[in-house]
Formats: structure tokens, C-alpha cells, sequence
């Protein structure tokens, strides 16, 4: 089938950011993200786990596919949140379908 | 003294106690025992819906004391000034950056509502009334502490991060629009209201504490576990010296508002105690390079337990001999 | 009239509907005050249990009444016919495009178990009994609302997709199974079986709705928000005039099959009750093109709470009037 | 034997059964009901706590009897016993292979705590008394047949992997935590500490367990769809065959522990019963090339029913006329 | 370590659809595929979260590694499903252990 | 902006073994991780969900970001963990931001 190029962008952000990292991809232009939830993990800051957590404790997944073309803009977005937080961005090369969605 | 030592002891041999202390010795033995994070977050809900609404009830029923504005404005006063206190207790017993400083101090003005709701359950168990709009103060003291805090934080040149949108969230956040919520719900539906749903709010709430409490033990537990060696003895002495001057600093606001000795028992138990849900997600936003484990487990690890077991005994006994 | 209005001012200053009106004030206004989806489902699958369980206890205390099977098929007869109405009202009112009047119209046949649950809890209060069947009367109606709405679709050749699967995941799905099958198990075990669990579905019921409003207004917050704009006056004018359209046809049925004033006054709710669980999910898979935001907002964020604080206690007052 | 009939008769036509029925139909039907896997974690964590914390009340009430320990090491015995008895039973009965039949016969070996749920509330529900401390001898059960069920595996090469942090996960795992630290906390408290929560944890309790037992019939219901063909006759044949040799085996260490009725009763059930929680997390670590549908399917999809409709009642009536 | 080609396929798609979808891969042939869920997200038709959701709302996300030339089969067979649903479809290239199971 | 190459190690493991996972990861030097949690699945040994499970069932996916050079230490502890036990594990290649904390 014809697919098309694009770019799939992996944030993974405290989730008190997450409002802030949403609107800021936004406003550079994406059309489209989803949030998966994380159970856990472990960084520099030590190890965590969200179990028998009440705050808005933890961190999200943030997963955007964008055109190339919007590459940039949006890593500017969201470095400029993330820039002082815990959390990793990752870009990976991926072909989409229906490529007028994005 | 003698009855401080007996409601003590009282105290700790009661299920909520010892649910606590279950979940500490299983998160420090590293078992697998946990609470999903959805039941925490259902109790919790549950916890802050059923005080809420009773502390409204109670002010329906008791119409509304001349005291609930002075008691707002205490409570708002003292969570402004008691991050400076604990901020020059902090620098002068440990060696922590002014940034942690100030994000400890903000957790120490701002107050732990489950801390309040064990105290609310000792103090109904003993047969002592209190003040219906405690809870109302309660919620009140949640968010002026970080202000200050942030002030510090800015006047260190650490940069601060505050907008709109972040006051916002703290001023919005769920548990004070559910607390203030029900509390207001409880006022306008009064007793008829209580009687519709008192056995969902009264009857389970001992029992449903206790699950919470163990909940809280696991993950201070956890916390516990994975700083060893964080906190030197001077955070620790900070963790339960702090508690009692933000007693003290409780106890003479509520003797100056002429408090019943529930009432001022709660005010002191407010004071004293150290938030862990609201404050952290504001500290997260507004100072990231602040380290959270410190402030988690100085609050949650360390006065926590202190007034669980200590504290809240203490606290209700001085008020009896000193109020009313 | 009075009596409508004593009644509406009663209904309106109860926890229930104050929670309601919580949830949805705290999602208008941006706190982060959430329920975790667990605990949303959880109270459902309590709620459904519940109240299938004491209907069916009822039917066994009062044996079978001989309009059970009848009340069943003037139930299912509504539920078919009523989409016509709304879909020729929508049309008449709005100028949505016939795939969104369609998929409307399907929800409007089709029924509210909430909207049912809390009219129920007010029979309750006001100590008027009714047909315990009417839980089954109420599964009875989730569904063929769907099929008229579907034939509809199709008719202005919007490619509805119906298959075996679909009809077998309306038919059998969660909340329908549930429902009946308390049903049944509260006649198989009656009154021995309710003073087993009475205290686990009886006490703490009408709390539990409490927070399961205050839920239902966060999300019908939420929606509302996201929709600014969406609806236009006549979609709204849709919203309160449906249910009582509806309600009018409850009536009509409920008045020839003889039904006690409850079971009129429940009867008339479901007519008027317009589905936001089971047939959102048969649209989406069914009519995938039709508008989402559309339906639910009008079903779950105009209707609903019309219903919640108007028309319950209207109907009840009717029914009290016109019935027995 | 009319006594048995009678009682299984009254207990089919309780909410419970009908409820793990109701699941079960629900999922070989193919409805889409389903219980969050949060809400039957908080089920769980609600009645391990509340069978502990009755247990170790009545423990505080009755006193410590000089049977608790004795009770204890014939629990343990039974473990470490009855998976060889399984074995044996299994490679006559089935072609398994060796690595599948010992994973099959640690389940039995070990115990399901809500077989033993439901046993107690069958017990209470007659009004027969029993030993408090049987909830520490549940607990007692849980690991030993893991070990031998490992030295069975062993001894046919199947290269088990048992390592410290496995005996560390299965001494600590959470279910023996909750379900020993409920009971300690309940003998610490004692009869206090039961009035403070008994409307959480006496109240609701059967209610919970109807609910818990539809998730059961959910999951025995999914799982016996996904194997259809894989238990042949001789397997299923194990299923109902080695509960009535564990009862039988349960009844002779209760007997010469001399055990009220109720106990018997109790030990019988637990030898009974297979484990469906703990030993399959075991299982997968320590013997990965098992087969998880097989064990799953005859513990919770053959036994667990079997249990739960004739065991139990048939296990009560024999204790009642051989014991006390 | 000696890793093998392969193609993972993340198709993101309405809960409703989740059991048509994951029916429409066997048919072609998959071997296999996991399920994550999903906490909410945004495109076209608007933001939404799973938050006090009861219904079967809201979206998952289908993972599924297969061999690069059973790619067009498995495109073909989702395509069929989503076509007139919300939701997106993207592919990357992808190493994976144990070639076997593919 | 400014990315570096990295490669993305997606784990799809059985629950009772995420511990014994993340400790060889931890050895073999990773930095970081991150577990999320899984719905459900299909493989060769049948489907499965998460629905309604009360013990350590079902299985999580842990997604680990290195930097290229350390991605064979990283599988070979992997697949000592992996080995006998059902589950998937794909690498994708990626670009990371901030490259120092990898
Ligand atoms: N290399 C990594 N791969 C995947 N997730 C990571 C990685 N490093 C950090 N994370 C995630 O980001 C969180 C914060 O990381 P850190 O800023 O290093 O403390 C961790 O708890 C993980 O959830
Ligand atoms: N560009 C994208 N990247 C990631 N997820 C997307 C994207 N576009 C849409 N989605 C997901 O698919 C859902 C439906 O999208 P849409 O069909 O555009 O309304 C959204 O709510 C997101 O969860
Ligand atoms: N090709 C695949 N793509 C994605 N996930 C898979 C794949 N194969 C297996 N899995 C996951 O790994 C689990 C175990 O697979 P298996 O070992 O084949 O039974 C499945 O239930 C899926 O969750
Ligand atoms: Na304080
Ligand atoms: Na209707
Ligand atoms: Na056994």
C-alpha cells in the first residue's frame, strides 16, 4: 500500500508537564498526539513506579507523528519544555498511512 | 504527661496505625504487595468527599460561627509564614541548597489532609467535637506555602517558574475543589443530606482509612528504601523538630481564636503536618531542579509517621490541658 | 404545579444532584479534579448490580405480575419508535445532516440507566413504590433504538455497517448482561439472598451515586468545553424538548398497561432518558462518520442534567397525579 | 447425604454462585463485560484484609490456642505432600509430560484463598463457629508445594530455575503479607479495633465477595474458551478427583488435630482447593516451559467451580457429622 | 547478537474497533501482536482523555513486529478496518531476536 | 536541532519477570528505562487481557534508549533474561536529544 514519510516523536515527560508539552506542540503545529501512560521507570533520578500513587505523580508518553518538514519546530516546542525536567525525546524514521492527516 | 503516653499507646495499637506500619515493613522486606494506583486514587477521593461533606453537615448544624473567617485567615497566615520558619530551620540544620530549602519549606507550610483526617478519627473516637469548617481551613492552608516558597526560591536567583496557568492548577487543584466541594454540599443539603448517604461517608470511613494508610506506608516504604544515605541526621532532626514548632505555631493561633479543644487540636495538627500531593506536583512545574526525593521522603517518610504516632497524640492532649 | 416545584427544590438540594453540579462547575472550570476511569467503572458495575438485583428481589417478593411481559414489549416498542420522533424533530429543529440526526435519534430511543437509578433513589426517598420488572424494562430499551436509527442511516445511504458481530456486542454487552443478569439472580435467591448483601447494596447506594455524579458532570464538564460553538439553539432546544416528548409517549404506554404511579413515573424516565454508554460505542462502529461530539454532548451534557433536575421530578410529580 | 444435597441446594441458590455463574456464562457467551483489573485488585486487597483482620480478632477473643502451631505444621505437611499425591494422580490419569504435571501439582498443593473465602461465609451463614488462626494456616499453605513441585521437576531434568529472589517473591509476595499482617493487626487490636471498622469489614463483605466471584467467573470463563480440546477426560476427570483426595487428606490432619467442625471444615476446603494467584507467578519464573493455560484452566475454570458448588457444602456436611 | 529484519506496525484506533482490528490481523496472517492502552490524546476530531470513562470509549494502541514481506498483507487488512475510522497507522523499521517467532 | 543516534530496545516480557529484566539491564549499564503497561495480547501461546486479573498476570513492555555502541551488551543480557520465557524484542534505530544523558 502507499504509505508515506513522516517522523514518530517519543516524549517522555512528568506528568504534571504534560498540559504544558500538549500545548506547546500545538502551537508549533502538529495536527495530531496520543498519551500512553507509564507504570515506571528508571533515570538519573533514581527508579519509580506510579503503583498505589494519588498525585499527579509519574510520567506520560507522549507520541506524535508528524511530516518531516515539522521536524524541527516541533523538537524546539518541546525542548523548550522539557529543557529543565527529568524525561527523554526520541525520534525515529517511520512511514504512515493516509498521509493528508498529518 | 501520663495521658500522653496513654493516648499514645492507644493510639498506636489501632488498625489505622498498624496498617501504616504493615505497609512500611512490607515496602522496606520489598515485597510485591501493592495498591493499584486507580484504589489509592478511589480513596482517596473517597476520604476527601466524606470530610468535606461532614465538616459541612457539622456547620449546618451549628449554624456559622463568627470564628470561620478569623479561622481562614489564621490558617492562610500561617501557611505564608511557616515556609520562612522551616526555610531558616532547614539552613541551619542542614547543608542543603537554598533551592531544596525552599522546596522543603514550601511542603512544611502547606498541610497533609490525610494527617488532618487521622487526627478528625482520633478525636471522633475519643468523644471530642470540633470546629465543622476545620476542613474549610484545611483547604485554605494548601496553597499560600508555596508563594513563600517560591519568593525564597526567586530571591536565591534560582528562577522560579510561575505563570497564570500554574496558579491556576494550584489553586484548582482536585482535592481542594473536592474538599471545598462536598464541604459546601454538606452545608446546603445539612442533615437531611447526611441521612441519605451516612452510611457510605460514616460507617466505612475507619475502615476505608486504614486501607489508605497502608497504601501510604508502601509508599513511603518505597521511598524510604530507595534514598538511603539522602538525608543526613539534620534533615531527619528537621522532619520531627518541624512538626512541633509548626504545632506551636498552631496552638497559639488557635488559642488567640478561641478554638474548642477539637477544634484547636485540628489547627495544630494542620500546622504541623507536611503536604505530599499538592505541594510536589506544584514543585515539579515551578522548581524542576529541585530533587524530589528529598522533599517526598522528609514528608512522607519522616513527619508523616511522626505525627501519626507521636504527633497527633501529643497534640490533641496539649489541647485538651490548654483549651477550652 | 406547587407540587412539582416542592418537589424540584427538594430534588435540587440533594447530594446527588449537588455532586452533579460539582463535577461539572470543576471540569468548566479547568481544575484537574478526575475520576480514575477504574473507579468510574467500578461504581458502574456497582450500580447496575444493585439496582438489577433489588428489582428482581422485588419480582420475587411480589411474584410475577402478569404486565411484566407486556411492559417489556411496550418497553421495546418505545425504544423503536422514538428515534423517528427525534430524527423528524432534529430535522425540523437543526439543520445537522441526516447521518448525525440518525445517530442522534438512536440515543434518544434508547435509554439512561443513571437517569433510571436516580429516579429510583427519588421514588425512594419519597417512599412510593414500584414495578421491581422496570430494571428489565430498562435493558429492554438499550437496544432497538439502535436498529430504527440504523435503517434511517441507510436510507439517506450513508453506508451503515450492521453485521451478525455488532448485533451480538449490542445485545450481549457489559452493562445489558449485567443488569439482567442481577435481575434474575435477585429473584433466584429473593428476599434470603438480599439480607446476605443488603448492607453492601443497599446502604451505601445512594453515596455511591453521589460520586458517580460528581463524575458524570466531570465528563459532561469536559464535553461541554471541548464543544463551545457545536450545538446551536436548535440542537439545544432538541435536548429538553425530546425528553418530554419522550416522557409524554412513557406515559401514554405506561397509563394503558396500568402501572402504579412508580412504575409510571419510571416508565416516563426512560422515555425521556437519552443513552451515553452502549450506543455511542454501536455508533462509532456502526456509523463511524457521524459526529461524536454531537451526540454525547447533547445526550449527556443537555439532556442528562435537564432530566437530573427538571424532569425526574416532573415526571414524578405526574405520574403521582395522572397515575393510580 | 440428604443434609449434603440440602446444603448444596441452599448454597447453588446463593448470590455468590450465581454471581461466579453469571461471569462465567457471560464470558463463554462472548459479552464484553468485563471488571477493571484495578477494581478486582482492590476486591482482593479488600477481602485478604477483612478474613485476616476477623481471624486474628477472634484469635484475641478466644485466645491463643495450644492447636495454633500443631495446625500450622499439618498445613504445611499437607503442602508438601499433596503435590506428590497430584503427581502420581496426574502421570496415571493423563499423558502431561513430567514439566507440566509438577506445575499442575503445586497448584494443588498450595491453596486458594477465595475457595477459603467462601468457605468461612458458607460456615458463618450456618452459624458454625471456627479457629481464628485457620486464616494463618491458609497462609502457611500457600509456598511448601512449590518446593516439592520443583524437586519434581527437577528430578525429570526440566532444568527449574530457583534461585533466592523466587523464594524471596513467594515468602513476601503480597497476598501471605496482607493476609499475615491483617491477622496480627487483628490480634493486636482485638475486639476494639473490630468495632472501629466491623461496618467496613464485616458489613459489606459477602457483597464484595458476589462481585469478586463474577470477576472469577469472567476469568474462568475466558479461559475455558481459549482451550477448548486442550483438557482431555483424564485431566478434567484430576480436576474433580484430587480436591476430594486433598479433602480427604485435609480431614485426616484435622481430625487428629482435633479441630472444631468448623475448622475441619475449613482444612478440608483449603487442602481442597488449588491456587490460581500466587503459584502460577511462581511458575512462570521457576518453569517457564509449562504450560500456564493447562494449570490456569484446571485450577480456575474445573476445581475452583467444583469447589465452590459441591465441595464446599459436601466438605461442611462431612465435618459436621465426623467432627467436634 | 544476530538480529533479523522486521516491520512494527502501531496503529492507533478506536476501543470499539479493537476487536475488528486484531480479527483482521490473524486473518492475515500475523503470528502476533500486543495491545497498550491509551490515556487520550488529540487530531482532527478533537481532544479527549479516558479520565471517569465508563463506557468502551476512548482508543488503544495495536503493536504488531512482522516479517518486511508479510508488511503489505497486514497494511491491506488494517486499512480495510480503519479506513472510515479516526485513528492513525504508522510503520518503522525494526530489528528483532528470535527470528523464528515472526 | 541538534540529535544524536541512539537505538530503541522495545522488551514485550511477562509481568513476574519485569524485575529480573530490569536488574540485567541495570548490570549491563543502561541508563534509563521506562515500563509500560500492556492490555493485552496474541502469540503462539494463545490470547490473552489483562481484564479482570488480580495476580502478577499478563505482561509490560520496558523501552530502553542507548547509545548505539552499548546495544549488544544490552541484548545479551536481554536475552539471558528473555530466553526461555515468552515475549518480544525489537530495536528501531533513533535520534535522541541530549545526548549526555544517554
Ligand atoms: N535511556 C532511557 N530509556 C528510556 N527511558 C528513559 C531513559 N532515561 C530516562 N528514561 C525515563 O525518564 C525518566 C526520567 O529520567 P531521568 O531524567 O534520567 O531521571 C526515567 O524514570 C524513565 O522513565
Ligand atoms: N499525528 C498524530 N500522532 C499521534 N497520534 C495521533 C495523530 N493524529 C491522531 N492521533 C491519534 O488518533 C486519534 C484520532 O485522530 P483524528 O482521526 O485525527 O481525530 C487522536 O485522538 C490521537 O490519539
Ligand atoms: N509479532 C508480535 N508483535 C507484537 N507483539 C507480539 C508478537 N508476538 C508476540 N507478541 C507479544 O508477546 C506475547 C507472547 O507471545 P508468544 O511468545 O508468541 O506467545 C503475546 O501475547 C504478545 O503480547
Ligand atoms: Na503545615
Ligand atoms: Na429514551
Ligand atoms: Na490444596
Amino acid at each position: 500500500m502507499q504509505t508515506h514519510a513522516a517522523k514518530r516523536v517519543e516524549i517522555i515527560i512528568e506528568a504534571p508537564m504534560e498540559s504544558r508539552l500538549t500545548e506547546a506542540l500545538e502551537k508549533s503545529g502538529v495536527t495530531g498526539f496520543t498519551v500512553l501512560p507509564v507504570l515506571g521507570g528508571s533515570g538519573r533520578s533514581g527508579r519509580w513506579t506510579r503503583e498505589g500513587q494519588v498525585g499527579r505523580a509519574g510520567m506520560v508518553a507522549v507520541i506524535c507523528l508528524i511530516r518531516p518538514d515539522r521536524l524541527d519546530a516541533l523538537l524546539q516546542s518541546a525542548f523548550a519544555v522539557v529543557e529543565r525536567h527529568i524525561g527523554v525525546v526520541s525520534v525515529t524514521d517511520a512511514q504512515v498511512l493516509r498521509a493528508e492527516r498529518f | 504527661m501520663t495521658d500522653i503516653l496513654t493516648i499514645a499507646g492507644q493510639n498506636l495499637s489501632t488498625p489505622m496505625i498498624l496498617c501504616f506500619a504493615l505497609g512500611l515493613l512490607a515496602a522496606l522486606a520489598r515485597s510485591d504487595l501493592t495498591i493499584p494506583e486507580a484504589m489509592a486514587k478511589a480513596m482517596s477521593i473517597y476520604l476527601l468527599f466524606a470530610i468535606g461533606f461532614k465538616g459541612g453537615v457539622s456547620v449546618a448544624n451549628h449554624g456559622f460561627d463568627s470564628h470561620l473567617i478569623l479561622s481562614l485567615l489564621a490558617g492562610v497566615a500561617l501557611s505564608f509564614v511557616l515556609p520562612f520558619v522551616a526555610f531558616a530551620l532547614l539552613r541551619g540544620l542542614t547543608n542543603l541548597s537554598s533551592l531544596d530549602a525552599a522546596a522543603v519549606a514550601a511542603h512544611y507550610g502547606s498541610i497533609s489532609i490525610v494527617t488532618f483526617v487521622t487526627a478528625t478519627s482520633v478525636l471522633a473516637s475519643q468523644g471530642i467535637d470540633s470546629e465543622g469548617y476545620m476542613v474549610a481551613v484545611a483547604a485554605a492552608m494548601e496553597a499560600p506555602a508555596i508563594l513563600s516558597a517560591l519568593w525564597l526560591a526567586a530571591r536565591t536567583g534560582s528562577g522560579a517558574r510561575m505563570d497564570a496557568k500554574l496558579w491556576h492548577e494550584i489553586l484548582l487543584n482536585g482535592s481542594i475543589v473536592l474538599l471545598i466541594g462536598a464541604f459546601v454540599i454538606g452545608i446546603l443539603t445539612g442533615p437531611p443530606g447526611m441521612t441519605r448517604i451516612e452510611s457510605f461517608i460514616v460507617s466505612p470511613f475507619q475502615g476505608v482509612l486504614c486501607l489508605f494508610l497502608l497504601d501510604m506506608g508502601l509508599v513511603a516504604g518505597r521511598g524510604l528504601r530507595g534514598v538511603r544515605g539522602l538525608l543526613g541526621p539534620g534533615a531527619l532532626l528537621f522532619g520531627v523538630i518541624m512538626p512541633l514548632v509548626g504545632a506551636a505555631a498552631g496552638a497559639a493561633a488557635g488559642l488567640a481564636l478561641g478554638l474548642s479543644p477539637g477544634g484547636l487540636a485540628l489547627m495544630m495538627t494542620l500546622a504541623a503536618s507536611a503536604s505530599y500531593i499538592a505541594v510536589p506536583a506544584a514543585m515539579r512545574v515551578a522548581l524542576p531542579e529541585a530533587n524530589p526525593a528529598l522533599y517526598l521522603t522528609l514528608s512522607l517518610g519522616v513527619t508523616f509517621p511522626f505525627n501519626l504516632t507521636i504527633g497527633i497524640p501529643t497534640y490533641v492532649a496539649i489541647a485538651q490541658s490548654i483549651g477550652g
